[in-house]
């Protein structure tokens, strides 16, 4: 891959589908990325020839699927740079891992008056649990504002310890609407100063930039697979091992237990106390071959090419007639760039892209309290990946100009 | 799939100007209405005079196509009784999901612009959003 | 497929393995089934010409993916004859179904002294959940016991509703150590009749015999996907609407929400209420090839093709010195059978077996409590499903030959 | 893969008559051990004389290798120390899986039988559950 050239096209099987006939530049990866052959290959060879139950079983097959699967944690393990063993926990992507946290650690330790903080530009799967769980448990939410470059405040963040009892902060590490890398480091030091824990949403950070878990050292990090190359129903829970033990189950069944009497049950050793039932195992073989895939595209490239392409993207939109922007004027690492067009809505300009053959995406993103502090209802947003170009840019700048001229933006 | 089928002259004068945008003083009923999926909604105020819409507002932020429904459908809705509205949302339904027969077209005035969603079936949610948040207008009771 | 003669053995690219040389013989479809060519192959066409992420795209390829992802939530509809709209909820499995229903029910619904009548051959996924909830909510766990020949009590099962104020019941409609077909109807109505709600656990049931929902009428019915040909990482619950109305989210986050604010949030409709986050949707595309594959089996003939295939087995193992068969004496509807050998370990039994390319289940399947009650640590289950055929049972009995050859069972 | 390597003579002999199968009166010492996967389970107890391990003995239940390597680890461990314990646990888990060098087999006895598990990887654990029981045994303080 070498800057604004897409590494790898020819790898992605659905990009050479036609789209009413058009060729298809798919600008929509923050909400799912494509697959690569490779990907998808693994998962035919696991069916085809390993398939079977994992961990219980004591023959070959059976022990077949459960290194290949194992061997996945492995390869996360060392991708992301994570301290210890155990301490991955599959699950079917970020919501679930928000989710498991909020309630296996929320429900058991806060109280009424503790603090959540989360910010004014999270996805609602990293909001919404949280609203759960603090109102069960008498817990009072604070949100981190979003200045008007888009960026988190970190004074006002800062300022929040001075008068609370904070148990959590919960922040994403790239934000899915704006693209903006917030300053994890910097957070989880001010927490971890205050005592307060950190998880870290990774959902659009881990597919685009290199992502040292161990450094960051944040407490829990949550990473969805099939937004970095993965098969869909796949994700992680990153947990500092500590924590995790002292946390209960969040499902209980099959797998996850040591022993179990009628009227109670003791656990599995970790990662697998969170692993309950059987897991989708070819998904989780799938995400292996996917950081595959990343390895040998090197993440530091990646992050480049993102960055590179949502900075020419604007660039060549600007000259559009009432277009904003939302977001690092730079160019965003998480290949990110919203927008808006006076006097065209998201959905007619979706639409009309989508006669193209551009598949963008267009509405509030998950994101509506973002939304009311952009003030706006929804805006366009067109995602890069590694397997796009300059071609790509070209394209969707056409596009729009088509989307002009069938709103008539011109001659109102 | 006809872009300009979407997107007609009349849809886009609707959209851009459209038709009652506003509150009503002391409405009788009122309703909000949502789409979950792309967050645009809709408020919509109706004033009752017996069995009839006696006045009829609305504002919300909408896509093209929305917000000419909605602005279309204050045109339709005004002076009808509730029977009548009923019929008509039959109608109107009908028409964006293709399902309507040529001549109940005609009867429907611009409205019938509309029938080019029916290609679109992504965006029928947006024309019927106005119509669904009237309908619970209607039967607000207080 | 006819009687005892595999109906399909080509379809399965799994059984062309070989295991040390030798022909794959899998008899562990109860843990989770193979895969066909026809389920393979509708994931890898998902990811080559429909990937995207669903619901919110208002591209064609979002709409096609949305479109396949909910096609295969009619056929599941249909396939079951659930009664409405809207009942039917994607999980990952049955152990996520019963969590679901364990967690959003149980934490809203039960009280001090609530009973939860579960029976003595339940999987550990029906039962751990439930001593969960209980423990939390002061609810109590009163088991129906397990006859002698396999079977639950029903007189005894009757009698619990004379002195306890029962809530739910849940039990599993096939037993995955037994093979034993409980009699959901009976244990539904009796249950009805006394106010309290039932969960069918159809893990076993659905992948073997026709199920019809709507005729057994219980209140909840959870299925794994995997282990009726589907992909992994797929599941469903169904639950009766008005009761799915009135619970609250399991898990929150995108897709799930009608509107955010900062301090709150409303619900989508069902079931869109309980699928939050981006869900297994290449899963659950195969799993409606899957479901078309059962369709042209015709469930009628899976049925009596399991049935005759364990009778058949047990009636040809019954010769081995020392065996002990665990279950119903006629076949199980559910095409298991489970069985010790005096002297002889399960665990090692599996290693003999899978040296001749047998690959059967040993251990307590999740289900120790049963072990208990039948008086042993762990069974040896041979489980077998359309693809399997006569010639297999005779490699299962040549190969428990081998056993008592290597384990010297005969000269002790 | 050798089945006749996994069960050979002595393996077999001590899983059908196990050593030091049963309770101890007024043990010092005891702890239980389980395998998740499979439901195996074993109790040990030891009298403990100063750092020795005076006397052991187990009940439970398991596969033939798991049986036969208690029978023979209670045999090796009556009258080691505990840092003769440990190093032999060391030996012992390295044997089984496959990392052991010759020489040092020769001085483990009967307990040599098992070099055949490393073969069969999955079965290494049931090689180890009475080992790791019996360290939990010795560490057991009440
Ligand atoms: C920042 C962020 N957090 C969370 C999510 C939710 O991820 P998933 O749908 O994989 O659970 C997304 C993606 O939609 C996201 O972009
Ligand atoms: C009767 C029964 N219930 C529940 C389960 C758990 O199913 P899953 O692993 O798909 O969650 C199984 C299968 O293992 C089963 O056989």
């Amino acid at each position: 891959m070498n800057s604004l050239s897409g590494c790898c096209k020819k790898d992605f099987p659905t990009l050479k589908v036609k789209v009413y006939g058009k060729r298809l530049v798919y600008l929509d990866s923050a909400a799912t990325s494509l697959k690569p052959e490779s990907v998808i290959e693994s998962i035919v060879d696991f069916y085809s020839n390993h398939n079977a139950n994992i961990h219980r079983g004591v023959y070959l097959l059976s022990q077949e699927a459960t290194e290949l699967y194992e061997k996945t944690r492995t390869k996360l393990k060392k991708f992301f740079n994570t301290p210890k063993e155990g301490e991955i926990i599959y699950t079917s992507g970020t919501t679930a891992a928000v989710n498991l946290v909020a309630s296996s650690w929320g429900r058991t330790s806060l109280g009424e008056g503790d603090v959540i903080v989360l910010s004014g530009m999270e996805h609602h799967s990293n909001m919404v649990p949280w609203q759960i769980v603090a109102r069960e448990k008498g817990a009072k939410l604070i949100y981190i504002p979003v200045t008007d470059s888009g960026e988190l405040d970190l004074e006002e963040y800062k300022l929040i310890f001075k008068n609370h009892s904070v148990k959590i902060v919960a922040v994403n590490h790239i934000s899915n609407v704006l693209g903006t890398l917030n300053p994890v480091e910097e957070i989880v030091r001010q927490a971890h100063r205050y005592g307060a824990l950190v998880l870290i949403d990774g959902a659009q950070s881990a597919p685009h930039i290199p992502v040292d878990i161990s450094r960051i050292d944040p407490d829990f990090y949550t990473v969805s697979g099939h937004k970095m190359l993965g098969p869909t129903g796949t994700g992680f829970l990153y947990g500092r091992k500590e924590i995790l033990k002292s946390m209960p189950p969040y499902q209980s069944g099959g797998d996850m237990i040591e022993e179990v009497s009628l009227k109670n049950a003791t656990w599995n050793e970790l990662p697998y106390k969170f692993e309950a039932g059987t897991q989708n195992i070819a998904g989780f073989v799938g995400l292996g071959a996917a950081v595959d895939y990343l390895i040998s595209a090197g993440m530091d490239r990646v992050r480049k090419h993102g960055e590179e392409l949502s900075m020419k993207a604007r660039e060549m939109l600007s000259s559009v007639k009432g277009i904003k922007f939302y977001g690092p004027e730079k160019g965003s690492p998480g290949g990110v760039l919203s927008f808006n067009i006076e006097g065209a809505h998201p959905h007619d300009i979706g639409t009309i892209l989508d006669s193209e053959g551009i598949a963008v995406r267009t509405g509030h993103h998950c994101a509506q309290p973002l939304m009311k502090r952009l003030g706006v209802a929804a805006t366009v947003r067109a995602s890069f990946y590694i397997y796009n170009d300059e071609q790509d840019i070209e394209s969707l700048y056409s596009g729009i100009h088509k989307v002009a001229e069938v709103l008539k933006l011109g001659v109102k | 799939m006809e872009l300009s089928e979407l997107y007609r002259e009349v849809i886009l004068t609707h959209a851009t100007h459209p038709h009652h945008y506003g509150e009503i003083e002391n409405p009788d009923k009122k309703a909000h209405g949502s789409n979950p999926l792309c967050g645009d909604s809709f408020d919509i105020e109706i004033k009752m005079d017996g069995d009839k819409i006696a006045e009829i507002s609305f504002v919300g932020a909408g896509c093209s196509i929305s917000k000419a429904s909605a602005s279309m459908m204050t045109e339709m809705a005004r002076g009808k009784t509730v029977k009548e509205f009923y019929d008509l949302l039959d109608k109107m339904e009908k028409l964006v999901r293709g399902e309507l027969a040529e001549k109940d077209t005609e009867e429907l005035g611009d409205l019938a612009a509309l029938a080019g969603v029916s290609a679109f079936p992504i965006r029928v949610k947006c024309a019927i959003l106005p119509w669904k948040t009237l309908k619970n207008a209607v039967e607000d009771d207080g």
